[in-house]
């Protein structure tokens, strides 16, 4: 493997403590709440925070070891970093904010210009090229930070939401654009993202970090069937409950059992996904062997389709049309009774 | 284009009286000089003499200041070791010192009876009482600390995380200080050159004290119209005002073009 | 005089900053007189040439405005051989022009608002404070500012706002229509002496000599008088 | 923690030599105290007088600087005007001058006879020659100058969008300017203070020459200094260490202090 | 209604010309590509920018006219504005910065503070109350922004990307606090935003900003299903082909000639979903009206699924499950044949 982390670094109050490994050729994509520590560990790793302990190794030479008193300056790390809030140098146009790069380790100024042009063209930013970042877009803003960080031609990649201001258009194409520049990129790299879609289209591996701490990694199928965490089952717009089970029997915390069709014991996640819970304004006969009543909590209109979370005493989420949110008159506190069928509640160890 | 509103009319009146209250007594010095004898008080060779010399150690001072100014404003700027308060005060006092006290302190110290003028001496014959390299250094004595001060400052406002993001770009700690560092904070040092250079410009106490007063050697432009005030008032007041021809324009050209230089 | 050889160089002089014109003057007649010479000054207050030369400042020849500094520097062991007096001065009223407030005397300086009178340490103001306290003039602190040397003790009259200056003869008489001089009787006046003397350190002897004694001399003696100086003896 | 690397060795050099540079000469000075007379040196009413008269003096500079230099130096950064590059000239101009000749333009203005000075004293009696007001004037006009250079410098690195969001956050333009501008730009203001608090303390020149060097009234420290280094010169010694004692004090617990009350 | 606003903004080589009404209450979404003109506008509307010509009328009240000389500076408007980069203010805690508005409209300190900390625990961030920005990571900024905005009591709402920066669950949650704090809203609110779904749940009506002008406007419904840009179809993941009709025969700019099955003449847009273009390695039979071989452009991955990009002679995309992708040895270059049923293509004016 070629780049190989052990993570721990201590900001005031915030402890991280991360174990991480990429492969040469390899993307894994870092999710994660708002402040679980993705753009430290980024920082970290680029050298921008040092370790209290642990180590960073790539392609087996030690970037940082406090234990051997190593620390290999940023500068002689060869990483690209795209950062959150991009960092552009205001005083320089949007060309030589790409060439800078280039620039810095050793290329000649006509190259180094010649590269930025190049890669402000891959970027679709052609026509930006003498223009200094205050004139930008947040869009073309973010799109220069990511052709400055590939210009240089970096060893390990390190991108911190890369495509949170892109438009949708530019996203799609970006993230095509950067799906295959990743493929031809011969180094590991690390990728962070609110987007599970871009986690799908350019990772092969997933790295949930919350709070510091690895929860769950895995390919994204892998994440996504037996999601770990609330975040992530958010994440997948799956529901996840935790309880203990007896046979098939599942026993919530607060003591509601639910029927299930899968034989296990002792602590498990269990996951119902939205579209499988039912709504009904009455009782409801026929198969569900989880029937229950219970209030409307919060409905989230989405387009055609909306999601209902339910209250006490199952917590969870159905997805139903608005026209079933409309005829079942339901509303904010409304009452309502919700069913599961057995078989659509997955179940595993926790 | 951002909306440019119309200062405030309070704001415009304290403007307009502070440039009186500094422009009114330049008018009173140009009220009395007498033109007749104008050029040929400048073109004196004492006059011209003092002219060259002045902006030749004026400007060795500004050049010596920003070698050694700003590695000290750096280090007292971004690193945090014991006695920073007290090194940041340190590079203060010579500013509060009386100008001759300077001197005095300067010959106490580079004088060639002084705790490092005596061996300098002695070894390597340097003597620096009354010489040009005397005069600079007075001048960069009194008149270095207005450059620290104002870098440091300057340094402080700089957002790390440019830095940073140059770091990771392959720039080493010098090309990072030289291409973003010292480009974001080009304001503020042309403005501490200038004030050092202006100062510096000004210099006569510590200079007549520890360098003398030497025509052609160490008699700045400050020195001869002293000398010229003990015998012609109108000499002293042309020198004053040649001073402050050549300071204007060379501030008010060096400032866009410096500026330029450093953007580019 | 020495050989010609020895008499070529430069050789630096501090002075006593109110002998700049005339020693200026003096220098280039010199060094006409003696080609291959040349004279340097160093124009400060005498106190301010003290400490330097005390401090060890490359100077060859110190002349003083006041026997007080010389003897600071004679103490201290800087000169070599003896010292001279070249020049004497002694103390005037300088009042605005026209003398409107009626200043004849040095008691009537006490009517007026502020005077100007040299620092204490300075050979002017030691003069003048002798003067007043020969003739009981009592003066209080707040009609007194102080110039740090004569000139500009001066200047407060002839361009600043103080009514009145006691100064040297030598420089009221360049006043002219920036002030009016009112005399004072040799009986309640004060003389004081300029001595000059060869500083130890000095590395061209002849020289330095052939400049005291040039100071000294006729040359010496008319452009001092010329400038209003009063006789050595 | 942020990365805190250890500066390279030869900036330490450097910023060392610095450093020692300016205090070898202090240290010169502190050899030269004789320090069994120090305390009654120190004590003298003269003394004493000096040093209160300079305090004010200097401490009403740096007031009057901030009221009138940072609304000009706010225009000069912010408004586009045909003649701004003149008119920051101008600003800059009292500095070179030397402040013996600086002293004579105040004269010219603000004297007895001068351009405003004679109608102030015809119309309302009023003399600033040899009165306090006048001490702090030619402090203030020396001074000045650099406040005004400092405080431009850093407004024009202030960004504008942080301005604009306190706008449409309801705040007026004096608001804006006092919650979000100055305490951006407090490191610049708090130097700028110093700088002319030093420069003001440290005046000598235009001060004897325009107030007049009148005990109690006008004769600040370096007028006292001049008057005991002319005579004794371990007195002047003594004051000149007051002098740097006081600033260290002031400078050091003064900066603590401003930032964080600016900042609250 | 209550804003009515024509903007024209010149700013350097771009021109901004817009016109947007929005009812009290109303929620309008701009959407656009990058360096369309979005933050121009919400810039202008808040006073930042003064109009070159146009106004701005908020009940009634003119902002700003520069015919008639009217400009209500930024603090008179009332406006509160997310800012798409936050700018927090660096030398204050979070407490304070959501304070800063209430204390600059007069509310007394205890107050501000009081209100500043409510609106933080809205938000999520009551831990965060006593620190500075420099502390917080992107999302928790992001918040912050948006409680300083909503906690000055506005007139009018604008939310430059208000969410851009939130992870997946705080996004739902905001979003939705969000749109119920809008609904509640009395005034009107102009979100913009590159996200579809937040457009859908907040926003009544869509406006869409290209190169300064409005290309489209209407609501959701009305927008997806005649899309009339390339921007706007690529938003809702459709294809857009422009054309002329000749009864049920539409001709593209290249001469191709598409089956359609409305009738129709002249200039036209025609729309194809996607998933309705079906692919194969062999000519097809059966009953499809358009069948044609082509060539595959790029392939994005979208978890099970895959968008494939097609060459000439008609450039559409398909999505097809991955098992089709590889069963049918699709790769970029890669020769194919696609067909689409008449019926499944929407043909209406241009
Ligand atoms: N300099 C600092 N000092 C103390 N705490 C800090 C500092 N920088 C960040 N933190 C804290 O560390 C935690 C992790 O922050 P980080 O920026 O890594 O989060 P993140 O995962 O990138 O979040 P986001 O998705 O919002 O960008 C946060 O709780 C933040 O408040
Ligand atoms: N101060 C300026 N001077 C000149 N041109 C500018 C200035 N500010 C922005 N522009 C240009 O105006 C156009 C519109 O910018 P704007 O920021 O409004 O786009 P946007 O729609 O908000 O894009 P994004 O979605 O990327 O945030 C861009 O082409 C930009 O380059
Ligand atoms: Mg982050
Ligand atoms: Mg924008």
């Amino acid at each position: 493997m070629s780049l190989d982390a052990e993570v721990s670094v201590t900001l005031g109050p915030f402890e991280l403590n991360v174990a991480l490994r990429v492969d040469d050729g390899e993307v894994v994509a870092v999710l994660g709440p708002n402040g679980g520590g993705k753009t430290t560990l980024v920082r970290a790793l680029a050298g921008l925070h040092s370790l209290r302990a642990g180590h960073v190794t790539l392609d087996g030479v030690v970037l940082d070891d406090p234990s051997a008193r190593i620390f290999v300056a940023p500068e002689h790390r060869q990483c690209g970093v795209v950062f959150q809030d991009y960092c552009l140098f205001a005083h320089l146009t949007t060309e030589e904010n790409v060439a800078f790069g280039p620039r810095s380790r050793g290329v000649s100024k006509a190259d180094a210009h010649h590269r930025a042009l190049e890669w402000l063209d891959t970027m679709g930013l052609a026509g930006t090229a003498h223009l200094r970042p205050d004139r930008l877009s947040g869009g073309q803003a973010q799109r220069v930070a990511l052709a400055r960080a590939l210009a240089t031609g970096p060893r390990l990649l390190l991108l911190d939401e890369p495509m949170a201001a892109l438009d949708a258009g530019a996203r799609a194409s970006v993230r095509h654009q950067l799906g295959r520049h990743l493929e031809g990129f011969a180094g590991p790299c690390v990728v962070v993202t609110h987007d599970p879609l871009d986690a799908a289209a350019l990772a092969d591996r997933l790295l949930i970090v919350e709070d510091g701490h690895v929860v769950q990694s895995g390919t994204l199928a892998e994440v996504t069937a037996r999601p770990r965490t609330a975040y992530v089952a958010e994440l997948m717009g799956l529901n996840l409950l935790r309880g203990r089970a007896r046979g098939t029997h599942l026993v919530l915390a607060n003591g509601t059992t639910l029927q299930t069709s899968v034989d296990a014991n002792g602590d498990v996640f269990a996951v119902i996904a939205p579209r499988d819970v039912a709504l009904y304004s009455s009782p409801p006969g026929g198969s569900p062997r989880n029937t229950w009543s219970t209030r409307v909590d919060e409905i989230h209109r989405l387009g055609t389709r909306a999601r209902v979370l339910l209250g006490a005493p199952v917590p969870i989420a159905a997805e139903v049309t608005s026209e079933a949110v409309s005829d079942l008159g339901l509303g904010e506190g409304a009452p309502v009774w919700a069913s599961v069928k057995a078989t659509q509640i997955d179940v595993y160890g926790a | 284009m951002s909306i440019q509103r119309r200062p405030p009319l309070a704001v415009v009146a304290i403007a307009t009286a502070t440039v009186a209250f500094l422009a009114v007594p330049l008018v009173g010095l140009l009220a009395k000089v007498s033109w007749s004898s104008l050029w040929g008080d400048l073109t004196s060779p004492v006059a011209t003499a003092a002219l060259g010399l002045s902006l030749v150690c004026s400007l060795w001072t500004v050049v010596i200041s920003l070698a050694f100014g700003v590695p000290l404003a750096w280090v007292l700027a971004r690193f945090d070791f014991p006695g920073r308060s007290l090194v940041r005060a340190l590079a203060t006092l010579p500013m509060v010192l009386p100008p001759v006290v300077g001197g005095v302190a300067l010959l106490l110290a580079f004088g060639r009876n002084g705790i490092l003028g005596r061996p300098l001496f002695d070894v390597f014959g340097v003597q620096l009482t009354f010489s040009t390299a005397g005069a600079v250094m007075a001048e960069t004595f009194v008149a270095m600390p207005f450059l620290i001060i104002t870098v440091e400052a300057a340094l402080r406002t700089v957002d790390p995380r440019f830095e940073e993001a140059a770091a990771t770009l392959g720039a080493g700690r010098w090309k990072v200080f030289r291409r973003v560092t010292l480009p974001t904070i080009a304001p503020s040092l042309v403005a501490g050159s200038a004030l050092t250079w202006a100062r510096a410009l000004g210099e006569f106490g510590a200079t007549v004290t520890f360098a003398g007063n030497i025509q052609g050697r160490t008699q700045t432009l400050p020195l001869a119209v002293y000398v010229a005030l003990e015998g012609n008032e109108q000499v002293a007041i042309a020198l004053s005002l040649a001073l402050l021809a050549v300071s204007l324009v060379i501030l008010v050209s060096l400032r866009g073009w410096w500026l330029g230089a450093i953007r580019s | 005089a020495a050989d010609a050889a020895s008499l070529s160089g430069t050789i630096t002089v501090s002075a006593a900053s109110s002998l700049t014109s005339v020693f200026t003057q003096l220098g280039r007649s010199f060094a006409l007189a003696h080609p291959g010479a040349t004279v340097a000054f160093n124009f400060a207050s005498s106190s301010t040439l003290a400490t330097q030369i005390e401090q060890g400042a490359p100077a060859d020849v110190f002349a003083s405005a006041s026997t007080k500094e010389m003897g600071h520097v004679q103490r201290a062991g800087d000169i070599a051989g003896g010292v001279s007096i070249f020049a004497r001065n002694t103390l005037a009223i300088v009042v605005k022009p026209g003398n409107p407030l009626h200043i004849h005397s040095l008691a009537d300086l006490v009517k007026v608002r502020v005077v100007a009178i040299c620092v204490p340490s300075a050979p002017c103001g030691a003069a003048a404070r002798k003067a007043l306290a020969g003739s009981h003039v009592v003066l209080p602190t707040s009609k007194i500012t102080l110039g740090q040397d004569v000139k500009s003790t001066l200047a407060q009259v002839t361009t600043g706002d103080a009514d009145a200056a006691i100064v040297y003869v030598s420089d009221a008489r360049t006043v002219g229509a920036k002030g009016s001089t009112v005399a004072i009787p040799t009986s309640e006046n004060v003389i004081t002496s300029y001595p000059i003397g060869l500083v130890k350190t000095t590395t061209r002897r002849a020289l330095a000599w052939a400049w005291i004694a040039y100071v000294l001399g006729p040359v010496g003696q008319r452009a001092l008088r010329a400038a209003n100086f009063l006789a050595a003896h």
